[in-house]
């Protein structure tokens, strides 16, 4: 850190992209503002009120240099919205086999949470060169992940999921930021991503990894919260069977058929009476208020590991 | 001319307020709204002299309308894409001031 | 007050009557695009909504009284059309029959109000009022939602009525005294009275017929 | 010049209540000048505190909750205190029945009844700052302002409110009084820039602030009773509150900077005896920016989790709200083209501005770029971004129009040498506090931080250095211009020998203005050879 930092690192494919981006665009306004900055200073020089120069008559009718420069500018600005749209859209559909990682943002804190169970605050650790899904909720104000080494940022809004994806290409570790005012430590909320080859991850997830996967904690959930009381099979109540309900489309009783993914799953645990089964009357009770956002996001784990194939029937 | 414009705004009225019972799904907030934007217009036309006013008078008119126009098909083209999920916070915020 | 020579009473940036009439409305009807605006900001928010929520807001929308909102439509519309005739009477100079037709717009008004105020006591009794005692567990988010938003708009709608019902009684009282000189306050007056009746107009489809369709 | 000073609008009456029960345009200006002073002068502080504590990555003096109140005062009182009502309000209501030949604006009683909305809502701001302040950003999001942020923020949303009003009533003034009261002959295309963009201006004040009036409401009951249309416990959605508040914001910086671009167009061709080039590009410009800069808030929220499609509609609106921005800074480039340009005062600010406002301007478009926004929004590549249009921008465009028009409102002239240097410090002073906030920013430093990583330290202090130049630069004019009005040379009526109908009337003018109404002949900035046309007949 003894040199003075002028160009933020990169750390994916991706920043290299949008630094070639930003240095077209710093290209083409330098280019603009140092034509405009020349015509000023040769105009206050050539035309100051002592010189001598010869001035023609005033042009009166003007309008070809306005078309002239004002379709300049238009096309250069909609050529330069369609790039910047282009790169922008790549950011927004992540390649399904993504590996998914919950953060969660609570006031002045990022709690991140693994499939595999290992938990880390004001840290992430994610494997070099593999595409990383962050999916995120906050628990009480507007927060913001920020890594500028990646150049990705998404503001976490409470009441919904918001998700980012990367894929980090350089091991190492970079700053993560909150980029949203939230309050007095909005300046402290943040940390460091560690970037692993993935053999080094992996050995990381084993020895962080001690206290069982996401699902098997989701499991231990399903149980004293009742869950498997109506949805195992011989349950008390009839409720829809969850094996093999992820991922599968679901027929609604209002005729509607939506896909079963990590959203509905849930929206039907924190919103029952939203989008009932069809065949089911809207009996189950809303959880919300009771879970927080981790155990959520457990459940959801458990309910995944159910499997999507066809019902298998014992859960695992 | 009050008493015709009176009787046609009390008919307008009876006329949403039965077409409101009637199911017609999406359509009824359609309806509605044609008939609030009548009603309205009526009022503008007759009741505030748009009818004898000055052009500019009724480009002040619209102005405001036209303004608002402007704030809800811009939210809507927000609200009506949006894709990923709404569901209550997990937790309720406290009730702290 | 003015510090000025003799000629500048009030007014005098005029050039004649006619063009202090013309300044006055348009400053009204620029007056009503703020307002249109203003009203239209919880508008555009509940369409938002509408959106988003579509079938529970309609749900919620059932708990509101169409009777009552309907008659009181009605009310609104009639003191329209009174204030219209008040203005007319002003201008072809019918000093009586223009503060008998301003009375009557301030009754109904008045009218307007009370069915309003009770309409509010019935949804006190139903607990609807989400800042005092709420049943969130019997009707659920949406509907507080809604009925915050329907607070706020229907609030503020009244508040703007008993401003205009204020201002109607004041122009009543000072006719019969005849201190009012011209029919031009009058007019701007109407205006504002018509356009609290479009407010109304617009608030009426959305918050009680939104309720009968669900 | 000696003998009894001739009756102007400062000695036709004396005392105290005389100014405060004004109905003046002339003398409701200049209190409205000397508040937004005060609160430039509050405001500017509050920047130095800010940029003081940024000396050093750690805490310097201030505590993180102290540094949060420092910049949300800054925001607020720049914004709503300083910013929008500065040249509408000042020169607007000065200048603005001068120069289209009328003896006062439509609502005179409307005129004072702002200045006590204003002061009314100034004084409630002050007091929530006297008392602790608030630390929720001049944004006030909405979880945090409604549920978590301590202090008293209803007082200050309360003076928000009432300032909002006192806008309104501002522009529906000008509006009516542009329609309406122009002198005969003084047809649209002959009235001057600044009237056409104060104009323009004041359309924007009274259809978007009350946008901005709801949803202060609606946050007010939100916080009053815990339970509100915006809160994410109902169900309500955040994001409802940005829209609303950007829908007014944008529309707002399009408030500050419109005014100013006006005076910039009355200075240029002033100070370079030249024809305004392209007049008529020139206004049309300023409506389309005050157009469409209402369809454009969305870029605001790139990152907050708006719809695709929405994003991509308002970045491509955002390009386009660009346009007549660079059409302006060409025509007034192009105006100096066969002139004879004299670098007085004025005409160096209009240069500063020109300048930082052209870089303010295309630094916009890497903002309006969907990919490079992700990276930038919330750092202080933004905070240099809009700061090189307000600072640079508006205040330049602000004291240059000031010095335009001093010798007219004060009937005195300044002191030339000291104002030229004035303006070359702010230059510089402006450059370099803001140019290593470009650096800093794209390296990822978030804004509204109050302590950062070590490595951007050396940003920050250049950035400080800067700002300590920058300060002195805004002082400056308080004592000189100030000197003027008691040893300042007295000004003839048209000391710039200009073409406008203000230079027709003594300075300072006298109550009612003009003794006959002028009669209007010809159109603004007719310069033959450097010789001034004036535009009214003169009988």
């Amino acid at each position: 850190m003894s040199t003075v930092p002028f160009w933020p690192v990169e750390a994916s494919h991706y920043a290299a992209q949008l630094d070639f981006l930003f240095i077209g665009l710093l290209a083409i306004t330098g280019f603009t503002a140092g034509f405009v900055f020349f015509l000023l200073i040769l105009f206050a020089a050539r035309y100051r009120e002592g010189s001598g120069v010869e001035r023609s008559t005033p042009t009166t009718k003007t309008w070809e240099w306005e078309v002239a420069w004002t379709t300049a500018s238009l096309l250069v600005f909609v050529g330069l919205a369609v790039w910047g749209a282009s790169l922008y859209v790549t950011l927004y559909n992540p390649p399904r086999d993504s590996l998914q990682i919950f953060i969660v943002g609570k006031q002045w804190m990022w709690k991140a949470q693994h499939p595999g169970g290992q938990r880390e605050i004001n840290a992430l650790h994610v494997p070099a060169g593999r595409d990383v899904r962050l999916v995120m909720a906050s628990q009480d104000v507007i927060h913001s992940f920020f890594v500028p080494a990646l150049r990705v940022k998404q503001d976490v809004v409470p009441g919904r999921y918001e998700s980012l994806a990367f894929r980090a290409d350089r091991p190492g570790q970079y700053r993560i930021f909150c980029a949203e005012y939230c309050g007095t430590d909005h300046a402290h909320m943040g940390g460091w991503l560690t970037v692993m080859e993935p053999r080094a991850f992996a050995g990381w997830l084993r020895t962080e990894g001690g206290h069982g996967t996401l699902a098997d904690q989701g499991a231990a959930l399903f149980r004293n919260y009742g869950c498997s009381g109506c949805h195992e099979p011989g349950g008390t109540v009839r409720a829809p069977p969850l094996e093999g309900l992820y991922g599968n489309p679901v027929p609604l009783s209002d005729g509607r058929v939506i896909r079963a993914d990590d959203s509905y799953i849930r929206d039907s645990i924190l919103l029952p009476k939203k989008d009932v089964a069809a065949g089911y009357d809207p009996v189950m009770p809303s959880f919300a208020g009771q879970l927080n956002e981790d155990d959520v996001a457990k459940l959801v784990a458990y309910v995944k590991s159910l499997g999507s194939s066809a019902p298998a029937g014992a859960s695992r | 001319m009050v008493l015709k414009v009176w009787l046609a705004l009390f008919a307008l009225l009876a006329l949403t307020t039965t077409m409101a019972f009637v199911q017609l799904g999406s359509a009824n907030l359609a309806i509605a709204l044609a008939i609030a934007v009548a009603k309205a217009v009526l009022v503008l036309w007759f009741f505030m002299e748009l009818k004898g006013s000055a052009g500019l008078t009724r480009a002040f008119a619209a102005a405001g309308f036209f303004w608002l126009l402007i704030l809800i098909a811009l939210t809507w083209a927000d609200y009506s894409q949006r894709r990923d999920v709404r569901v209550p916070v997990t937790i309720s915020s406290p009730r702290s001031p | 007050m003015s510090d000025r020579a003799a000629s500048t009473e009030p007014g005098f940036q005029f050039a004649d009557a006619a063009q202090a009439r013309e300044v006055s409305t348009l400053g009204m009807w620029a007056f009503l695009a703020t307002e249109v605006l203003f009203f239209g900001a919880l508008i555009a928010a509940y369409f938002n909504y509408r959106i988003w929520y579509g079938d529970e807001l309609i749900a919620a929308a059932g708990h509101t009284k169409i009777v009552l909102g309907t008659i009181n439509t009605a009310v609104l519309l009639t003191s329209s059309a009174c204030m219209a005739m008040a203005v007319w009477s002003q201008e072809s100079k019918a000093r009586r029959a223009a503060c008998l037709w301003l009375a009557a717009t301030a009754a109904l008004g008045l009218l307007f109000v009370a069915i309003k105020s009770y309409e509010y006591l019935l949804e006190y009794r139903e607990h609807l009022v989400p800042a005092l005692d709420f049943d969130g567990a019997r009707y659920g988010g949406a509907t507080e939602l809604f009925f915050t938003w329907y607070f706020c708009a229907t609030g503020l709608h009244a508040l703007h009525l008993l401003i205009g019902i204020g201002f109607v009684l004041f122009a009543a009282i000072a006719i019969a005294r005849d201190r009012l000189p011209d029919g031009l306050s009058i007019r701007i007056l109407g205006l504002y009275w018509h356009f609290v009746d479009i407010v109304w107009i617009f608030l009426f489809p959305l918050i009680y017929l939104a309720g009968r369709n669900g | 010049m000696s003998g009894p000073p001739p009756r102007n609008y400062f000695n036709a009456t004396v005392g105290i209540r005389s100014w405060l029960l004004t109905t003046d345009h002339k003398r409701i200006a200049l209190l409205y000048f000397a508040s937004i002073t005060f609160f430039f002068l509050v405001g500017g502080f509050a920047a130095t505190l800010i940029r003081f504590e940024l000396v050093t990555p750690g805490p310097t003096f201030a505590s993180p909750d102290t540094y949060n109140r420092l910049f949300t005062m800054h925001g607020v009182i720049m914004v709503w205190f300083f910013l929008i009502p500065s040249i509408p309000t000042t020169m607007g209501n000065f200048m603005i029945p001068l120069m289209i030949g009328a003896k006062d604006l439509a609502f005179p009683r409307l005129n004072l009844a702002s200045w006590y909305l204003f002061i009314a809502g100034g004084a409630l701001t002050i007091t929530s700052l006297l008392l602790g302040g608030i630390d929720t950003g001049w944004t006030f999001y909405e979880p945090y302002s409604t549920f978590y942020a301590t202090g008293y923020v209803i007082l200050a949303i309360s003076g928000i409110f009432l300032s909002g009003f006192s806008s309104i009533l501002t522009g529906l003034n000008f509006i009516v009084t542009v329609h309406k009261l122009r002198a005969p002959g003084m047809t649209w295309y002959r009235l001057p820039v600044f009237v056409w963009s104060t104009y323009t201006t004041s359309v924007i004040l009274v259809l978007a602030t009350p946008v901005l009036a709801m949803t202060l409401a609606m946050l007010l009951v939100e916080r009053v009773f815990h339970v509100g249309i915006f809160s994410p416990a109902l169900g309500g959605d955040p994001l409802l509150f940005q829209h609303m508040f950007w829908f007014y914001s944008h529309p707002a910086v399009y408030i500050m900077i419109l005014p100013s671009m006006g005076l910039i167009s009355e200075i240029i061709p002033v100070f370079s005896r030249n024809r305004l080039f392209g007049y008529h590009f020139v206004v049309w410009a300023s409506i389309a920016i005050g157009v469409i800069g209402f369809l454009v808030w969305g870029h605001h929220m790139f990152v907050a989790g708006q719809a695709l499609f929405a994003s991509l509609a308002f970045s491509f609106l955002s390009y386009l709200v660009a346009v007549p921005s660079a059409i302006k800074v060409f025509n007034w480039i192009a105006t100096l083209h066969n002139g004879w340009i004299r670098f007085s005062a004025p005409m160096l600010y209009a240069f500063g501005f020109i300048g930082l406002f052209t870089i303010g301007g295309l630094t916009g478009l890497f903002l309006a770029a969907l990919a490079v926004d992700v990276h930038v929004t919330d750092t202080y590549f933004v905070v240099a971004h809009f700061h090189f249009i307000m600072v640079g921008g508006a205040v330049m465009g602000y004291f240059g129009g000031l010095h335009y028009w001093w010798p007219k409102i004060s009937g005195r002239m300044y002191p030339e040498y000291w104002a030229r240097f004035t303006a070359i410090l702010a230059f510089f002073g402006f450059a370099l506090t803001f140019t290593p906030q470009f650096i800093v920013g794209y390296l990822g430093m978030p804004r509204r931080y109050q302590s950062y990583p070590p490595e951007f330290q050396v940003w920050n202090v250049l950035s400080s250095a800067g700002a300590s130049i920058l300060a002195v630069a805004y002082a400056l004019p308080v004592f000189y211009l100030g000197w003027s009005l008691l040893k300042g040379v007295r000004a003839s009526p048209n000391p710039w020998n200009a073409t406008g109908l203000e230079w027709d009337v003594p300075s300072p003018p006298p109550p009612e203005n003009f003794e006959r109404t002028p009669d209007v002949i010809r159109a603004p900035y007719q310069y033959e050879g450097g010789r001034a046309l004036p535009q009214a007949k003169h009988v």
